[in-house]
């Protein structure tokens, strides 16, 4: 198979993500629709790693890993708290940042 | 076989994340994506990825999702409203994620770049991947951003803690956090809340308090009590 | 050779420390740091050899060197008075303030870590010998500025720190501009980029694009000031500024725009100065006239003060803008006089409007019956502030008056006189109408508390001690004039420099002994006729520092001289 | 003691007074204030003394010259100046005047401001006044005479508004203070431009080199410098336009008036023309100036002087007009006379003044002379003084005033052509002179007793019940600020009458030490100063005794003419004031004209002061808020608002309109680079 095959379901995934993040009202489905973005970072990197026979890059995506482990920890900390002092789960909600 | 398990795989994590993104179940989507990291560990090990197959499994699949799992059980998973508050919005997201997934992959395919279209080198060696090399590469080469992600992840776990704990009888009505900008200025002072009169110079003068988060004192001769942090006026 | 950081960084020093200590003795801690830096600066001054090398107890690192930026500081004849001036402000205003209910305010940790950050970004403004090093500590001194204001103003301080944060910010970034532009321009094709001061002097900026490095330059300068028209920030600062913040943002911050000038804008950018000089002088004119006359009617009396100090810059800004040595030199005279009278000025009016409950001075009115000492103070410092013949001031203004006849024109100097006259007026105004004539309707005149009569006495004696021994200070100031302007003159015309040279006696000892080494110079590089003596002159006497080929204006290297003589 | 160290003795001391009265005024309570400044300026009159005899020591060629430097004052890009004093004749007279003067004005101060809340303060000042007085006289450059210059008008200005609490007094100070700051601002322009030619501002180096500089015939330069610099000789002057401050400036306490507006300050204009005579001598355009507005001063002050009915202003303007003589004189190349006249005026207008004060005491306060009258009897020693100086100032053989005078206007006249028309001024001014004068005698001293004078002939002296500002009719306290309650009038206090009987005698025989062709010694010893002059005249002498013969005449013609209109009794005791009010009414526009005082005050302030504060308010009202603050700083505002504004439309407070903007970024940029590619 080909790196370019791999590199497209990435690109793919990547869009799928990015759409969800814009779209999703729910914080916790944003959450995820964030993990599905770093997913296909992990693909892509992963893929090339393949091409060029190179371990460094697995090193990379096992990063991205702890970078979304770490994310999605605070992140659903942050949704527990959310939920605890308001009623409503919506990121359309949190307008502090309304100028 | 490669090439079978390969449109398999691939074509389920499509699938399972335009699932994740789509389904208005919060539960379903979650599922939906565990449907999709499992596919993608599959890639992985067609990319000789073995070790990184196994962590994405046991970090996400195992780890991840059962936080995810948990939190959206706690938080009570009600569906999403039909019709968002933005639909203009939401159609212009969809036409920009179609665009970037279509520029993208013609970015990464028609670069130029001669060996996407090959698979990589054929003699690739044993220990392509294994648990040994990365283990090695992450205590030679990569030993400081190692040390930096595990630091992270401690970062995250307090964090995660301090932030999701109850403070009902923790933390007393009188007691404050300072925070370290305190130091510099007392909250709010300068900022665009006092400069549109949120937070009242002259305590003698009528007040009007848009919202009760930022509650600083007044910075001038007030004898108010002194600056409270956010987290605390949320309340 | 490490004295200049510690001076410099001391007040930064104690201003953490402040932070540190528990907030009742925060003060104390800031005056004895306010006190120690001063006695530092006074050992440096004292140590200073007015005869010695141009740059003095040079601390030289590299800082970002990727952009050729370095941490070089260096002790001149230009900014030797002004650094123990700021450091005389700041301790005057620490102690003030460390006096005022500012002292004990439950912020008040934060007053005195942010004039102690000032101080040091003023003392770094002032000591930089690089051009960016200067540009960054001139932005960071305007920023406790606004703290201060924001936080512990009155009336619509907010606003009024807008006002402020946008008009210098606009004039800091110009500057920023003009300052890396000038650093890339400068240097050669093939050289690294240097942002060192006499280096750029050396290399020399195109002269195609000095005009607008100028303007840069002068507008942020002349909006530190502030000079007409761009004023617009000065009435609501001022008024919302705490008075003791006040003394030294008037006293000496303003005095870093007048520096900024003689150090950078002047020197290195010597044809732009010489094609733009008259926007500024027409500016300064102006300013003189527009502020005394403004000064004379307005009845609040820290306006008074606002506006006259409008005018003195006014005057110092023709001093530095005639490009003589003596114009410089007084102006230089000058800001110190000025930052000095201002000191004590607020600080009476500070002690008026503690007796009134305004600033009105249609409120006041004899306050001297039952304060005679304070009157007599006052009346010291209102003698220095209309610059009356026998104080510094007078001195600092005949120079910058001779400077302008000679160095501008005899038109410029007999109407900017016309400001003298305003300022008898506008001066013996504020005083007649605080502290004489019959006691107004809301004061109630009480003799000064014993620390506001000893901290008025400081300025006082040094304004006679000023005025007794002007010398002093523009002894140092000479030299160092002389070399600031000297090329800038060169590009208005040779014969200026000429001039300049044939005044100074040092200068023209020089000259003698240089005159047969680069004789041949002006023939060999073409200049001709008159511009050939004028070659021989002024290249020989700037021998021991930096040429000037007066064909072209831009200093010349010394060994480049020898080898076109040769040639 | 060489002549220099006494004279920076000299120099010295009354600043030393000024100091330790002024740091001890809470310590020197009462007469013992009194007693130190009179006592540090006696001092410094017997150190003039010794200068003085020093100098006379010496030969009389070249050594009499003396400057003696203490150190560099300011040394700089071409300007060098040294703290330095210029010791010669000329300065030496000047310093006897000042010192001996104001010896006995302190001396008369000590008795006259008795009770007054502020005495330790007014000697401090008055001790600050004679230190700068002497900074000016001693000065031995430019720039230290405009130190002195300056200095004595921050101490006229001081003492002017002593009783700080008098509206009218403040007034009056600012505006002698600023008038004096104009002429300080044409003194600075005038050394600025003169510094341009010559290089120097050293007295002795200009001198020297001002034929080598200019040439014989001068230049336009030296000439434009010698207006500026006259420019401050008149402010301090008060010649003719810049002299309204000084009939206001009789605000001050009366020994101020006597010293510093009579016998000192004011004179230092024609001072200062005498010490810059070898540059005038360069400029006869200069000169013409000069001369000319000095006449004209003296004789408008003359005709104001004729009707003002305020004791003090009346003397004020006979000090102009006497001012106007002195400047014609020195103008007109006759130095030594003008320094005669100076210091015989500053002996019987001093006298003239301290006798004033006597009888405004005996008033309590009281200033206006139609309120007084018949005082003859009262106060027989005031009137002795009146009359001496009146005699004096009328010219009136063998009194002082005579001899300076006539010796003035013979200088002149020996000029030749034109000149003569001054002269003809010059003998019509002594005329008005006579007139003016003894109207104020006449209608103080003759006529019915006013009750004031009754209660004193019976050995009380008059005490208002309420103390009014005698120029507004405000009712004042005798606090500090104010005038104090006591008075002691010149009958009773020794020390009044010590001053006063000393300076009745100079202003009888002061005439002695210029008799022309006869006695001269003071013309001998000026002489090495103004030998360089070429028109140190020896006066013809039938010029000279025609003056002597017409100048008395016009005295005592207008003596008589006073007596007549002022004096004569019609009916028993009655003064007529029907010669008087009948010429006010046939000439009522001239008359209003002198009232007015030719409405000097009136053209000054629409033309100046009206504009200028005209200007300030409209930019500080008008100017300041519409284009300052409304179009430049509300123009960027309202830029940088409605910029604001429309980025703060983006900043909706959706996360998702965020991630929006942050992923078409992207998609915009990954285009670009395809596009690029």
């Amino acid at each position: 198979m080909s790196t370019g095959w791999y590199l497209a379901v990435s690109a793919i995934v990547f869009a799928i993500g990015a759409g969800g993040v814009t779209t999703r009202r729910n914080p916790l489905l944003v959450l995820v629709c964030l993990e599905l973005m770093l997913n296909a970072g992990n693909l892509a990197i992963v893929a090339f790693a393949r091409m060029h026979g190179a371990t460094e890059g697995h090193v990379f995506a096992l990063v991205v890993m702890v970078v979304a482990a770490a994310e999605v920890v605070v992140g659903l900390g942050i949704v527990v708290a959310l939920y605890r002092n308001r009623v409503a789960v919506d990121v359309d909600e949190l307008r502090e940042l309304h100028g | 076989m490669d090439e079978i398990l390969f449109f398999v795989a691939g074509i389920a994590a499509i699938v399972a994340a335009a699932g994740t993104v789509l389904l208005r179940n919060p539960f379903y989507a979650v599922l939906s994506l565990v449907v999709h990291l499992l596919s993608l560990s599959l890639l992985f090990l067609l990319l000789y990825a073995q070790f990184v197959a196994v962590v994405q499994v046991m970090v996400y699949v195992g780890a991840v999702m059962v936080l995810y799992v948990f939190v959206n059980a706690y938080v009570g998973g009600s569906e999403e409203p039909r019709g968002g508050s933005a639909p203009t919005l939401k159609m212009f997201s969809y036409a920009i994620a179609v665009t970037l997934a279509v520029t993208i992959g013609i970015a990464v395919l028609g670069t130029g770049l001669k060996a996407i279209d090959g698979a990589g080198p054929e003699n690739i060696p044993a220990s392509f991947g294994s648990p040994a090399n990365i283990g090695e590469l992450l205590l030679t080469k990569f030993l400081l951003p190692f040390e930096a992600a595990s630091f992270l992840l401690l970062v995250a776990a307090i964090g995660a803690v301090v932030l999701a704990r109850r403070r009902r009888g923790v933390l007393t009505g009188e007691e404050r956090i300072v925070s370290a900008m305190d130091v510099l200025a007392p909250a709010g002072t300068g900022s665009m809340r006092e400069g549109v009169g949120a937070i009242n110079p002259n305590p003698g003068a009528r007040s009007v308090r848009i919202a009760p988060s930022t509650g600083a004192g007044a910075p001038g001769e007030s004898a108010d009590p002194p600056a409270r942090d956010t987290t605390e006026g949320t309340r | 050779m490490y004295h200049l950081s510690v001076l410099l960084w001391l007040p930064a020093a104690f201003a953490v420390l402040g932070l540190l200590v528990p907030s009742r003795t925060t003060r104390w801690v800031a005056v004895v740091g306010a006190l120690l830096t001063l006695a530092l600066s006074v050992v440096l001054v004292l140590d200073f050899e007015a005869t010695g090398p141009a740059l003095q107890h040079v601390t030289d690192a590299t800082w970002i060197s990727a952009l050729g930026v370095r941490y070089e500081l260096a002790l001149t004849g230009l900014n030797m008075w002004l650094a123990l001036l700021a450091t005389v402000g700041f301790a005057f205003s620490i102690v003030w303030a460390a006096m005022t209910p500012l002292g004990v305010d439950r912020r008040a940790k934060h007053v005195f870590f942010h004039l102690g950050i000032a101080q040091s970004a003023v003392l770094g403004a002032l000591l930089a010998q690089d051009l960016i090093l200067f540009v960054a500590f001139f932005d960071l001194m305007l920023i406790p500025f606004f703290f201060l204001t924001a936080q512990f103003g009155n009336g619509d301080r907010v606003p009024a720190t807008i006002k402020m944060i946008v008009y210098t910010l606009v004039g800091s970034l110009l500057m920023l501009v003009a300052a890396i532009a000038v650093g890339v321009l400068a240097t050669p094709p093939g050289a690294e980029v240097s942002y060192n001061i006499q280096e750029i002097a050396q290399r020399g900026v195109p002269e195609g694009s000095q005009g607008w490095l100028f303007a840069c330059f002068a507008a942020a300068f002349l909006v530190k000031m502030p000079q007409f028209p761009i004023h617009g920030w000065l009435a609501d600062g001022y008024k919302a500024m705490p008075l003791p913040v006040l003394a030294v943002f008037s006293g000496v911050l303003s005095k870093v725009a007048v520096y900024g000038f003689l150090q950078i804008a002047i020197p290195l950018l010597p044809q732009g100065t010489a094609d733009l000089r008259w926007v500024v002088l027409i500016i300064a004119v102006v300013s003189i006239l527009y502020a005394s006359t403004v000064a004379l009617t307005t009845f609040n009396a820290r306006m008074v003060l606002a506006y006259s100090s409008v005018a003195q810059l006014g005057f110092i800004t023709l001093g530095v803008m005639s490009l003589r040595p003596d114009g410089a030199a007084g102006a230089l005279l000058q800001s110190v006089n000025h930052g000095v009278a201002v000191f004590g000025a607020f600080l009476a009016v500070a002690i008026l409007g503690h007796r009134t409950g305004s600033e009105d001075l249609r409120d006041m009115g004899g306050a001297a019956t039952k304060a005679p000492v304070f009157a007599v103070l006052f009346v010291v410092v209102t003698y220095a502030v209309l610059a009356m013949p026998g104080t510094a001031n007078f001195v600092g203004e005949f120079l910058i008056l001779r400077g302008t006849w000679e160095g501008s024109a005899p038109a410029l100097a007999i109407v900017a006189s016309i400001g003298v006259a305003l300022a008898a007026v506008y001066a013996l105004r504020l005083f007649i109408r605080s502290s004489h004539n019959r006691v107004g309707p809301v004061i109630q005149p009480r003799e000064g508390a014993r620390w506001e009569l000893a901290l008025l006495a400081v300025p006082v004696l040094l304004i006679i001690a000023l005025a007794v021994h002007p010398q002093q200070t523009v002894e140092a100031a000479d030299q160092a004039a002389t070399r600031s302007v000297l090329s800038a003159a060169a590009a208005v015309s040779p014969d200026r420099a000429r001039d300049i040279l044939a005044d100074d006696p040092s200068a023209q000892a020089a000259a003698e002994a240089a005159q047969s080494a680069a004789g041949g110079t002006g023939a060999a590089g073409g200049a001709g006729g008159a511009g050939a003596a004028g070659g021989a002159d002024a290249s020989g006497a700037a021998g021991a520092e930096t040429a000037i080929d007066p064909a072209t204006g831009q200093p010349v290297d010394q060994t480049a001289q020898t080898e076109g003589a040769g040639r | 003691m060489s002549p220099a160290e006494a004279a920076w003795i000299v120099l010295l001391l009354p600043l030393l007074g000024a100091v330790v009265l002024g740091l001890g005024f809470r310590v020197w309570r009462g007469i013992t204030a009194g007693i130190i400044g009179t006592a540090a300026v006696g001092l410094a009159f017997v150190f003039t003394l010794i200068t003085l005899f020093g100098l006379l020591g010496r030969d009389e060629e070249g050594t009499r010259q003396i400057a003696s430097s203490l150190y560099d004052y300011v040394s700089v890009g071409g300007v060098d100046v040294k703290m330095e004093i210029l010791v010669d004749p000329l300065s030496v007279v000047m310093l006897l005047v000042v010192t001996g003067v104001s010896t006995l004005i302190h001396l008369y101060s000590i008795a006259y401001m008795r009770g007054d809340a502020g005495y330790t303060r007014f000697f401090a000042y008055l001790n600050f006044f004679v230190f700068s007085m002497l900074v000016l006289v001693l000065a031995g450059n430019f720039v230290l005479l405009i130190v002195g210059w300056g200095f004595v008008g921050a101490a006229s200005y001081m003492l002017i508004s002593f009783w700080y609490r008098r509206t009218s007094a403040t007034k009056a100070g600012i505006k002698a203070f600023v008038i004096n700051v104009v002429g300080d601002v044409g003194l600075v322009l005038g050394v600025i431009l003169l510094l341009k030619e010559t290089n120097s501002v050293d007295f002795l180096d200009t001198f020297h080199s001002a034929k080598e500089t200019f040439g014989e015939d001068g230049s336009g330069s030296l000439t434009a410098a010698l207006l500026l610099i006259m420019v401050g000789a008149f402010a301090k002057s008060a010649q003719m336009p810049l002299h309204t401050w000084l009939p206001d400036a009789m605000e001050g306490p009366t020994p101020v008036s006597s010293l510093i507006h009579a016998a000192t300050m004011v004179t230092a204009g024609v001072y200062l023309i005498a010490r810059l005579h070898p540059l005038m001598e360069l400029s006869p355009t200069a000169q013409t100036v000069g001369a000319i507005i000095g006449c004209a001063t003296l004789l408008v002050a003359g005709t104001i002087g004729l009707v003002q009915t305020d004791l003090k202003r009346v003397i004020a303007y006979s000090t102009m007009s006497q001012i106007g003589y002195m400047i014609m004189g020195v103008s007109a190349g006759a130095y030594v006379a003008g320094m005669f006249h100076l210091m015989t005026h500053a002996f019987f207008k001093a006298l003239l003044f301290m006798a004033a004060g006597s009888l405004i005491s005996a008033m309590a306060g009281e200033q206006n002379m139609n309120k007084m009258g018949g005082f003859r009897k009262a106060m027989p020693f005031t009137f002795l003084a009146f009359v001496i100086g009146g005699l004096a100032l009328s010219g009136i053989p063998p009194f002082s005033g005579f001899f300076s005078k006539d010796e003035i206007l013979a200088g002149v006249a020996s000029e030749g052509g034109w000149h003569w028309i001054l002269w003809g001024a010059g003998i019509f001014g002594a005329f008005l002179t006579a007139v003016y004068t003894w109207r104020m005698i006449f209608r103080a001293f003759w006529g019915p007793p006013v009750p004031e004078a009754k209660e004193l002939e019976e050995g009380h002296l008059h005490h208002a019940a309420e103390h009014r500002n005698p120029a507004t009719g405000e009712i004042e306290d005798t606090g500090v600020g104010f005038p104090g309650p006591e008075h002691h009038i010149a009958e009773r206090a020794p020390a009044m009458r010590m001053a006063m009987s000393v300076l009745a005698v100079l202003a009888v025989v002061g005439g002695i030490l210029g008799i022309p062709h006869v006695f001269t010694p003071l013309e001998h010893f000026l002489e090495p100063v103004f030998e360089e002059a070429h028109a140190l005249h020896h006066v013809d002498t039938s010029i000279t005794v025609l003056g002597l013969i017409v100048g008395s005449l016009a005295g005592i013609a207008g003596i008589a003419v006073a007596y007549v209109i002022w004096a004569k009794p019609t009916t028993r005791g009655e003064a007529s004031t029907a010669i008087s009010s009948g010429w006010q009414r046939r000439f009522a526009p001239v008359h209003r004209l002198f009232v007015n005082k030719w409405y000097f005050d009136e053209i000054i302030d629409l033309l100046i002061v009206r504009p200028v504060r005209g200007f300030g308010r409209w930019a500080h009202d008008g100017f300041e808020r519409l284009v300052i603050g409304g179009a430049i700083v509300g123009g960027t505002t309202g830029a940088v608002r409605g910029a604001s504004a429309v980025v703060r439309r983006l900043q909706s407070g959706y996360l998702r309109t965020y991630s929006a903007v942050v992923l078409t970024g992207a998609a915009v940029l990954v285009i670009y680079f395809l596009t690029q590619s």
